[in-house]
């Protein structure tokens, strides 16, 4: 990997974390609203997944989902504006955290039923085969998702129709509290994929570079006619799942265990030690990045409400 | 205008639409090698290929899922759920995405996906394939339900359905399919949220659609050779429904029965009769009366499933009631 | 009597029948190691153990119908639906199997399942989790839907729903789970199917349940203070639901809102209202009001989000425009 | 296999056939209304595997009913009458011929809704774990089924509660008019049990003999702590999908292969080339089965239908 591409991705991962870490607090003063699922541990994989995407390529999850809006592109100010509730948001303050979208930058969001978006995906790959193009889809999901019919059902029809879609499981240990042999009938998520005629395939989702490759590979797979890819991202989420999580399913020791492997230090550690940049490069990017996040607030905050005359747009597009 | 059916109506309508837009397709189960389980695509995998008349596995849940995320994506897609009694497998996807993928991101998503489901009871099929459960889907802002009553407005409002930038859930009553009406040669639509007068009378209006229109306009029939003139007013859209032309008649005729096949209990009549009160209070001379199906899961044996019915004696009797 | 939360009211429900009957077991999403995503079932997994208490995946299609097929073959399943929202996923089990199984069998198979599913909106959750779509399950016969807008009737219809031999869809609503009511020592049981007088008054009648129970109330008291005596009908069931008491109030007052969080358009108040003139035609002095949740998918942001909401000054003013 | 139990497996099958036949017949008469699957070529699944249990086992299926309920012990009368939507069929005329149970046998039906019967089936043999008994659930559905959700989410929560039930895939190459490879994204559907932790089976559902050890084998591994058990039966049906199926996705040639292995031939050769029994027993049996079919008939078309004022009955058990 070229210097330019590993100090972005360390970037994208700064800030992705200052980012969940800013909106923690913003939480915790009331400023945001309903449910907040932070991506915290789980950087490389947004950011290592979609640093392999070509423009064209759309990229698709559930709720917990503002990591991969900031890694394709989207303003770090619409998104901090949309978790205010405000009308500049990427969503006009609609959404909210789980319902973000950046359609602009083919990202399609965000989605709170667990499952849900997964044939979504599966369709938006189907658009770009029945046009004939190259696109093809990162569909991402958690663990505990891989047991809902939903997968089930869009994994066998990519199968079936060929389709030109990478699932990602995000596999971060735990759906909720449930640990994923206690969710899942085979404990090796990525056994499911042979379900569905695809190769089970294992990645290390705390190295951002391994994670990069995977997704190439695969995203080369699809090129080479070898159908629908299926990539069981092993990872780790150090917050709860989302705020006021009481956190009785696991150890603290159990989480320190895993932040030794923190993809971020991961990083920075092969950054310092192949000497492709000095500590304080990194350190420049972190105030870089604390710059952006204090703008990103600030934006949010100076921004308006949805104006309560604007309740009932966009219910159709065709009234 | 020939006379022909709802199924041949509606065949034309996707063959029509699908010939003008490159980006309609069709998936579902058995739409195409066999032609549609009620023959409405047969001939279609021929002309159009498989590409465009895609048969999908038994997966209500993505045949709804991935039809949206084609929509989203551009494509036009028409996707069949086999019958509606299926659909209850895909309502989240009906109403907790396609319904509100616009909305929830503020605007930036479109989704102008057709669902089509046959639906409706009476040929024994027992009670998990014998639902008219529109009213469900019809609860839902963000979806627009639309289930025709006559051969020309099923196949003008399929096309509106197809052409709308909005999901649109067209829903068949599979005891239509025979039934014979005017088409006109060539294009037209039909407007989606119109309600239409299908018989002029000043005595009593009688609110319907799909099945029940067929009921009701029977009724009227005989009603007219005992002297009451019924005028029949058509729903055709459920959402976004269309009270004016019903007020209209009911500010006439100051009396109203309301027909639908499926359950009377948070029915659609339960609607139109809380609406024509309150909107129509000073014109009430009687109260709005429902005529629906009888509230039991509907058995098999063909005479007690037909007791559960609508037919046109109880349109009648529920008619005479109130004037 | 002691004054305790609904949540309280359920958990003492839930625990008094597990101690009782061994055949209750509790199973759904984090009801266990997690203690419940509400807190319903904390401390249930040390008491009852991991065999009356089940985790499940995530997997709403399987936690229906699992518990269908166990109360089929004897036990007695409270399965838990995380929240309303993800029981769209089971509508399938719920009204084609649970709601219909003993019926279709000729009465041969009972299920004694009880579905419990927090529901509501208010807490910006999103248009995704923010449905009371609790006609959609009404509409169907053979289920039986429930849902109290006090600790005291919580308590009382679980206790019913965990008994009946019938499948029950029990509606919590996520914001009463803090209300606090008075709740007797020891068992007993508060029938469903009946609805119960809430508050006495002579000048309108409202009708509300669950939430719109308590925003009924308060919009009565402050009538109260402007002269105007509000009765307050709560419907607790709406499947069976119990028109009787609404009509005897009715008969008295004359005039009547319809209070409920949900969705307008074919919801809740369009039967009570539809009921309301069909069988209390002649001692209605106005028409029957709806109070309920504006059309839209349910916007994120706060302020939005209560404008489209339900509260007590629209339902006085709702009461005025009839008064 | 001693002989009276083959020679009542060829009893058993050749009541199926004959009682199919004999519906067809009644359907194209219109004496029976609603959808008919008929289960001609499949005799042996349902007849090896139910002979495999014991009467504490429960058995359970979706809409291709009939042979599941005359081979655990129903009145053939009672199911013609249920055809007939007579008072006395076995669903009291209610269900028609896509619901007919009989609990008194332990057969819980007959379900419309493809998949829809798994997980009711997995929830019967939750109560079997729950109350410690011995008995296991053979929980049958079709090729076609294996695609939808509840075939996923039920398999899933069977493996990880590990309870007593065997899936038995009545395999009979068709969904309908759909190929098994054009609705599954593998053609070898018994790879699917990979994805739940079970072993993938196939067995030759031709022959009665291998259906009924597999099954054998099937509880034993129940009983030997192994888990819920798959089994991929492979099989045909000779008719259409259902009455009027257009029968445009196969070819007449591909019928007439499939008869060659025709599952009361395979048995008839069997018995006769090891010399079980002679020609003349056989025919004996066919008569006998003649005989029931005749006086099931009989029931059927005298019985009464029911009452037009019992249409509110059993719609609650508790009113
Ligand atoms: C259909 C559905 N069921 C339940 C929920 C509640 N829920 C939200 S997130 C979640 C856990 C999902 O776990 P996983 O897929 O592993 O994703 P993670 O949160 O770990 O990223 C659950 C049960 C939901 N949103 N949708
Ligand atoms: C959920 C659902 N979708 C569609 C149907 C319509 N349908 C009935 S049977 C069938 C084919 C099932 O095939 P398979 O599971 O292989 O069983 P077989 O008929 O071959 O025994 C379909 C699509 C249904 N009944 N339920
Ligand atoms: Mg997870
Ligand atoms: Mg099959």
């Amino acid at each position: 990997m070229d210097k330019a591409t590993l100090l972005d991705w360390y970037r994208q991962m700064v800030l992705v974390r200052r980012f969940e870490q800013r909106s923690a607090e913003l939480y915790q003063l009331g400023k945001i609203g309903g449910f907040l699922h932070l991506y915290i541990g789980q950087e490389a994989v947004a950011v290592g997944s979609i640093g392999a995407r070509r423009k064209q390529d759309h990229v698709i999850t559930a709720y917990r989902d503002h990591a991969h809006a900031l890694v394709v592109g989207t303003d770090p100010g619409a998104l901090m504006a949309e978790l205010l509730g405000k009308e500049t948001g990427i969503s006009k303050g609609r959404g909210g955290s789980m319902h973000m979208a950046d359609v602009a930058h083919n990202y399609w969001g965000g989605y709170g039923i667990v499952g849900g978006h997964v044939p979504l995906g599966t369709g938006i790959a189907l658009a770009e085969q029945y046009n004939g193009t190259d696109a093809v889809v990162l569909c991402y999901m958690g663990d505990g998702s891989t047991n809902i019919g939903y997968f089930h059902e869009s994994l066998n029809l990519a199968g079936v129709w060929d389709l030109p879609v990478i699932y990602i499981v995000e596999n971060n240990q735990y759906g909720m509290g449930t640990a994923v042999d206690r969710a899942s009938a085979v404990p090796d998520i990525s056994t499911k994929a042979l379900a569905y005629g695809m190769e089970p395939k294992k990645v290390d989702g705390m190295n951002v570079i391994e994670v990069y490759e995977a997704t190439r590979d695969a995203i080369a797979a699809i090129h080479d006619g070898k159908g629908p890819q299926f990539l069981d991202v092993i990872t780790y989420r150090y917050e709860g799942h989302s705020m006021g999580d009481p956190l009785r399913y696991r150890t603290k020791e159990e989480v320190a265990k895993w932040r030794e492997d923190d993809p971020i230090g991961v990083l920075e550690r092969y950054i310092l030690e192949k000497k492709i940049a000095g500590k304080e490069t990194l350190e420049d990017i972190d105030q870089e990045v604390e710059k952006v996040i204090e703008q990103a607030v600030d934006f949010a905050e100076k921004s308006p409400f949805p104006a309560l005359d604007t309740l009932f747009d966009n219910i159709y597009v065709e009234a | 205008m020939a006379l022909i059916t709802m199924r041949q109506a509606i065949t034309d309508a996707l063959r029509e639409e699908m010939r003008r837009d490159e980006t309609v397709f069709i998936m579902g189960e058995e739409v195409g090698v066999w032609g549609g389980s009620y023959a409405v695509t047969r001939g279609f995998y021929d002309e159009f290929g498989a590409k465009r008349v895609r048969d999908t596995p038994i997966s209500e849940m993505a045949i709804g899922g991935v039809a949206v995320g084609a929509a989203m994506n551009g494509l036009r897609p028409v996707a069949e759920f086999m019958t509606i009694n299926f659909a209850f497998l895909a309502l989240d996807q009906l109403v907790n995405h396609a319904a509100k993928v616009h909305y929830m991101f503020g605007g930036q998503i479109k989704c102008p996906a057709v669902f089509r489901a046959p639906g409706g009871s009476g040929r024994q099929l027992g009670a998990t394939h014998s639902h008219t459960p529109d009213v469900i889907f019809a609860h839902f802002p963000g979806l627009k339900v639309v289930s025709p009553g006559t051969p020309y407005d099923a196949k003008g409002l399929l096309k509106s359905a197809i052409r709308t930038e909005d999901p649109v859930l067209f829903i068949e009553h599979q005891a239509l399919y025979q039934v014979r009406g005017e088409v006109p040669e060539g294009d037209y639509v039909v407007p989606i949220g119109k309600s239409d007068v299908k018989r002029e009378g000043d005595d009593v209006t009688i609110v319907a659609y799909a099945q029940g229109l067929q009921v009701a306009l029977e009724a009227a029939k005989q009603l007219a050779e005992e002297g009451i003139e019924a005028e029949v007013v058509d729903l055709r859209s459920l959402r976004p429904l269309d009270m004016g032309p019903v007020l209209d008649s009911f500010r006439k005729t100051f009396r109203a029965v309301v027909v639908e096949e499926g359950w009377r209990s948070y029915g659609i009549g339960a609607e139109v009769a809380a609406r024509l009160q309150e909107e129509g209070f000073d014109f009430m001379d009687a109260p709005v009366k429902r005529v629906a199906q009888l509230e039991t899961p509907l058995p098999y044996s063909r005479e007690l499933e037909q007791a559960a019915l609508i037919n046109k004696d109880r349109v009648v009797a529920a008619v005479k009631e109130i004037v």
